[in-house]
């Protein structure tokens, strides 16, 4: 009889492969998110605008403001709805308390509708690129900077940008500051 | 077992049609490894196939 | 089960020759009967889920509860009844086909049984703990098996892991065996088609349960050691899960229904007294599956929110591979026409198989169409068509596979007329059950609720109905394989009249030890 | 003996069955619709559908007749042939091509259902653990839609009228006519906005917004459900849309602002136990009744009683009291109801809460105390 060691080897290597292959998935997800905008996930880096402005078109933006699981944060976008050039750089402002009566450190995840439309907008500067400590009853303004790209594509006409904050207090230890 | 044979046996297994001359023939290759790479690779055009068709699919309408 | 042609030592006797047997047959023995518990444990819960469903309104368990039954009732029935059961068969029938004394890791066989009895008392345990079983379905979407979950979902998560482990054991079991063990008159080329249908699906569970295994881990950190791969707040995404879960799902609605193909390639040629038609297009459309079943996953998707391009791409890979599958029906019908038939209960449940398991391809077709599929998701008439392609295909392709090869294992014959009202009772069982559901479906019903609207009401009035009888019919099966495996009508070596195959030439019942000398293979 | 009784068994059944399906209501295929899209659907489930009719007629036809002609019993001799690829490359290709030729409509309706662009309307849909929220985009009025059916035609104590489990306190109110923009999102798991007339059912991903659209043809009411597994109470959460005429909903506009307006004016006012009393217990009926149970005993260990609980009968628990209904607590079912009621109403809830089932506190919780820790919004 042969000697299966040497395919039971590679079928234990294909096994452990695959179970790796699975881990991969998830930074290989994220590739495909960012080249294809898939369901509006946005990339979380600054990126300056080209300074070209295509005033021909004029692109409606919605704003809203979402707490996840009804966290005790007040958040209201103050901007509901303004009108942008591609190119052009332009600020929504957001209004937000911390309604309890402990420290609390939310972070905002953006989502963009269409979901084309994600590989198009780009934030120069954003509050939700990183996390936001709110002490008792602290209320803030908070701002994105953004410019739509100039080649946004034809059919897109208004684009909805969902602001969620999630409680990530116990998630992450709150930095002394 | 020229590479062009693995190709032609590959391809009539997408379609799931396959004579028995041609299998025994195919059969008589030592080892599957070609045939297995060659199926991932004809795996790999049938989905970049697909995705430009849709593409195409989609400038179309 | 023991014959005199047993030179050296039988099997040991009592308890221990059931814990540490390293026999193939002992093995198959003990996973068909686990799989007939568990068939019968996930059974009673979806009759506990008909009965609440068989008017308006809420009269047997309180909602939550009725989320835990559809949630065990389906990972019970998926991983515990019909995998074990082909892995049994697998064992069983394996060696005996292509002439190899027994599976090529023996040990490793008994212990891949043994982890299943542990995994599956560990999942139904849950259902005692504080806060009740898991209750998120089968396909358990983040965040509801994650952060909104009870605190069973550890052990349904260690649960899934035993049994994944279990799996992927007995795959590589199965794939050194049939590749090194093969008598050496047996070339590829003249392999059974269980035993080919059986090397892919091998292939397939090697390739898919680590991933399955990967995802459930990647939840239980996400539970309990504060990474987010599944929650938006830490940065990850929920469709993530989704996507992992279905990359390993549609290769296991594959691993779920090859063996079947397998075993109906065996059934109908002999009973038709003609040889398979199309063996080599059946081979090779099956290993071409191995890979295909890779590139159409998201079809469980399409309303989730893919872009346009990806969910134009999902529906015609989805199109183009069911047609090397689906077309292989024709195969069978071709392989019994101007045959010469008898209808013995192995047959009735092949032909079953074969209509009825078209009609749920028929609507899996429909299903494949995105725009369509946004009225047919999550309603009923998904539940009927994965009803249609797992109770017809798996399940009757098993028991035709156990009426097939039982007087084989046990030497006796099975009591024909007992079997013929066991395939008659469950064929009109499953059509009252399982057809009425495409109308409600199809009407709006939502799946995985315990009340619905009045419009509803008498077509689950007619299905619950049905439930009960398909279910309370598999005690005639019972009946018949005790009263097979205590005595009957001896059987002689080829039970069936022309049946081809290596297992035929081994006397019945089978010895303790078989093809100790490779045989020749004309 | 065994063949007779067999047989009357039979009969007896379908005697009941045929009874049963006399006067039942036998819905046996999609629903039309009312749209564009839910129309163009339907036309594709038809189409694919008596495809497959033609095809199994045609296969199954060809295995039964073989069934009876090609028996040992009729003494049919068995053909050894047993292949022919020809055969089975016309069988492969033809369903291809049905395929193909299957895709291309599908393809246009499905780029037709991603078209979302130029709307008139836009309106967030926010999937919650059993209820749905809808916010106008631009109009800033946003409210809750709770299931509405009466928890004793659930309990079977009340005959179950014709929209059992279909109809909602507050149903969404649209105009026909115009395109309508969804924007689906949740607040906590995966929940599925469904309605069947209009073949619009998009998934609802905490975190993450999906849109769909639909123009409505007819006036009328239009019902669904969550389509995508959410908890307990997935299948009480359903959707009601009202479509109406332009007027009409310009009407119902101003009228639903105005009542909203009146409703948080109304937290001004002082209010007597007897009226806190009167509306607590509506307000309990609708959002906690549901997991506190009617009697307030809770079921143990998941839903506590509030009957005689220390939360709501002792002086020094009242501000935890109303800090829990107020913030909720996370991972469990109880929601952070201060997001989702108005001052009036969750000062009333926990003033009945501290006074009902014989807690008897006589504590009056203030609608002004409330609406200090309130959001703005």
């Amino acid at each position: 009889m042969k000697s299966n060691r040497k395919l039971i080897l590679q079928l234990c290597g294909a096994t452990l492969g695959m179970f790796l292959f699975g881990f991969a998935l998830v930074p290989l997800y994220d590739v495909f998110c960012d080249i294809t905008g898939l369901n509006g996930k946005l990339e979380l880096v600054a990126k300056k605008s080209t300074g070209v402005i295509d005033t021909s078109r004029a692109i409606k933006v919605q704003f809203i403001a979402n707490t996840n699981e009804s966290m005790p944060w007040d958040f209201v976008a103050k901007d509901v709805e303004m009108t942008v050039h591609p190119g052009e750089n332009a600020r929504a402002d957001f209004f937000v308390q911390n309604l309890t009566n402990e420290q609390m450190v939310g972070q905002a995840i953006v989502s963009v509708s269409p979901s084309i439309g994600a590989k198009y907008f780009h934030k120069t500067q954003c509050f939700c690129f990183d996390r936001q400590v709110l002490n008792a009853k602290q209320a803030q303004d908070v701002s994105v900077l953004f410019s739509l790209d100039t080649d946004l594509p034809e059919s897109v006409k208004k684009i909805t940008l969902s602001y969620t904050f999630f409680d990530i207090t116990d998630l992450q230890p709150v930095a002394a500051n | 077992m020229n590479i062009w044979k693995v190709f032609k046996a590959v391809f009539s297994a997408f379609i799931g049609v396959q004579s028995e001359k041609n299998r025994l023939e195919d059969f008589q290759a030592n080892s599957p490894i070609p045939f297995i790479l060659v199926g991932i690779l004809m795996v790999l055009i049938f989905i970049f196939s697909l995705v430009y068709l849709v593409n195409f699919m989609v400038y179309l309408m | 089960m023991t014959s005199a042609v047993d030179h050296h030592h039988g099997p040991a006797t009592g308890m221990t020759r059931w814990l540490f047997t390293t026999n193939h047959k002992d093995i198959g023995s003990m996973y068909l009967i686990f799989s007939l518990l568990m068939f019968f444990i996930g059974g009673s819960m979806a009759l506990i889920i008909r009965m609440e469903l068989v008017e308006p309104g809420l009269q047997v368990v309180q909602p939550e509860f009725f989320n835990q039954m559809t949630t065990m009732h389906g990972l019970i029935m998926v991983f515990g009844a019909v995998m074990p059961a082909f892995v049994g068969l697998a064992n069983w029938m394996v060696p005996l086909m292509i002439g190899a004394p027994d599976m090529a890791l023996p040990r490793l066989n008994n212990f891949s049984f043994w982890l299943l009895p542990f995994a599956f008392f560990m999942l139904l345990s849950t259902l005692v703990m504080d806060g009740g079983a898991p209750d998120f379905g089968w396909t358990f979407y983040a965040p509801l098996s994650t952060t909104y979950a009870p605190p069973s979902v550890t052990f349904f998560i260690f649960a899934i892991h035993l049994a994944g482990v279990s799996s992927i054991l007995g795959a590589i079991n199965v794939i050194v065996t049939i590749m090194n063990m093969r008598a050496p008159s047996m070339s590829y080329m003249k392999m059974p088609l269980f035993v080919w249908t059986w090397l892919i699906t091998a292939f397939l569970l090697v390739a898919v349960m680590p991933v399955l295994a990967g995802t459930v881990t990647m939840m239980l950190t996400d539970i309990h050691f504060g990474t987010s791969f599944f929650d938006a707040g830490g940065g990850g995404d929920p469709v993530l899960f989704q996507h992992l879960f279905w990359f390993f799902g549609h290769p296991e609605v594959y691993i779920m229904i090859l063996p079947a193909f397998g075993i109906i390639s065996q059934i109908v040629p002999t009973f038709s007294r003609k040889p398979l038609f199309g063996y080599a297009s059946m081979v090779y459309a099956t290993s071409s599956i191995a890979l295909l079943s890779f590139t159409v996953w998201a079809h469980h998707m399409f309303t989730v929110g893919i872009p346009l391009v990806g969910e134009l791409f999902f529906m015609y890979a989805t199109m183009l591979i069911s047609v090397p599958t689906g077309v292989k029906v024709f195969n069978w019908v071709a392989t019994m026409f101007r045959g010469s038939m008898t209808f013995e209960t192995p047959m009735l449940f092949a032909i079953a198989f074969i209509v009825l398991f078209t009609i749920g391809g028929f609507s899996g077709l429909m299903l494949a169409i995105s725009p369509a599929d946004f009225q047919y998701h999550d309603t009923y008439f998904v539940v009927a068509h994965f009803h249609y392609v797992l109770v017809p295909g798996a399940v009757f392709s098993i028991m035709a596979a156990a009426y097939y090869w039982m007087p084989k294992w046990t030497g006796n014959m099975y009591d024909e007329y007992l079997g013929k009202c066991h395939f008659w009772c469950s064929f009109v069982g499953l059509n009252l059950t399982f057809f009425p559901m495409h109308f409600v479906g199809l009407a709006g019903m939502p799946r995985r609720i315990p009340d619905y609207s009045i419009q509803f009401a008498d077509f689950n009035l007619v299905s619950s109905l049905g439930g009960f009888l398909f279910g309370f019919s598999q005690l005639i099966f019972v009946l018949v394989v005790v009263k097979c495996v205590k005595g009957g009508k001896k059987a002689e070596a080829v039970v069936w009249e022309g049946a081809e195959g290596l297992e035929w030439q081994v006397p019945s019942p089978a010895p303790y030890h078989t093809f100790e000398t490779p045989p020749e293979v004309k | 003996m065994k063949e007779r009784s067999c047989s009357s068994a039979v009969l007896i059944i379908l005697a009941a069955l045929w009874s049963v399906s006399a006067q039942a209501d036998w819905a046996l295929n999609m629903t039309e619709g009312v749209t564009e899209v839910s129309r163009s659907i339907y036309s594709l489930h038809m189409q694919i559908f008596w495809i497959c009719v033609v095809i199994a007629i045609a296969v199954f036809s060809v295995m039964f007749w073989s069934i009876i002609h090609h028996r040992k019993s009729v003494g049919a001799k068995a053909e050894q042939f047993h292949e022919n690829t020809t055969v089975e490359l016309i069988w492969t290709i033809v369903p291809v091509l049905i395929l193909v030729a299957m895709a291309v409509p599908a393809t246009t309706t499905l780029i037709e259902m991603y078209d979302t662009s130029d709307s008139d309307v836009d309106i967030q849909v926010t999937g919650y653990q059993w209820k749905w929220q809808y916010q106008y985009l631009g109009e800033d009025l946003s409210f809750f839609s709770n299931l509405s059916t009466n928890p004793d035609e659930i309990n079977n104590k009340v005959e179950k009228n014709k929209n059992y489990l279909l109809e909602v306190d507050e149903p969404l109110v649209v105009p026909i006519g115009k395109k309508i923009r969804f924007l689906v999102t949740s607040n906590d798991v995966i929940h599925s906005w469904w309605v069947p007339a209009f073949a619009v059912k998009r998934d609802a991903i905490p975190g993450f917004i999906n849109e769909s659209w639909t123009r409505i043809d007819e006036v009328g009411t239009y019902r669904g459900q969550c389509a995508e597994l959410c908890g307990k109470d997935h299948g009480f959460m359903p959707i009601v849309v009202q479509a109406v005429t332009d007027e009409d909903y310009a009407l119902w506009l101003t009228e639903k602002k105005a009542s909203i307006a009146a409703e948080v004016a109304a937290a001004a006012r002082v209010w007597s136990l007897e009226e806190l009393m009167v509306r607590g217990e509506q307000v309990y009926q609708k959002n906690c009744a549901a997991c506190h149970q009617v009697g307030g005993q809770g079921i143990s260990p998941m839903f506590p009683a509030l009957k005689a609980s220390a939360i709501a009968t002792q002086a020094e628990q009242r501000d935890a009291h109303i800090k829990i209904v107020l913030e909720g607590r996370a991972g469990t079912a109880m929601q952070a109801y201060g997001a989702q009621l108005s001052a009036v109403e969750l000062a009333a809830v926990i003033t009945y809460e501290r006074n009902a089932w014989g807690n008897d506190t006589g504590d009056i919780i203030t609608p002004q105390s409330i609406q200090s820790m309130l959001k703005s919004k």
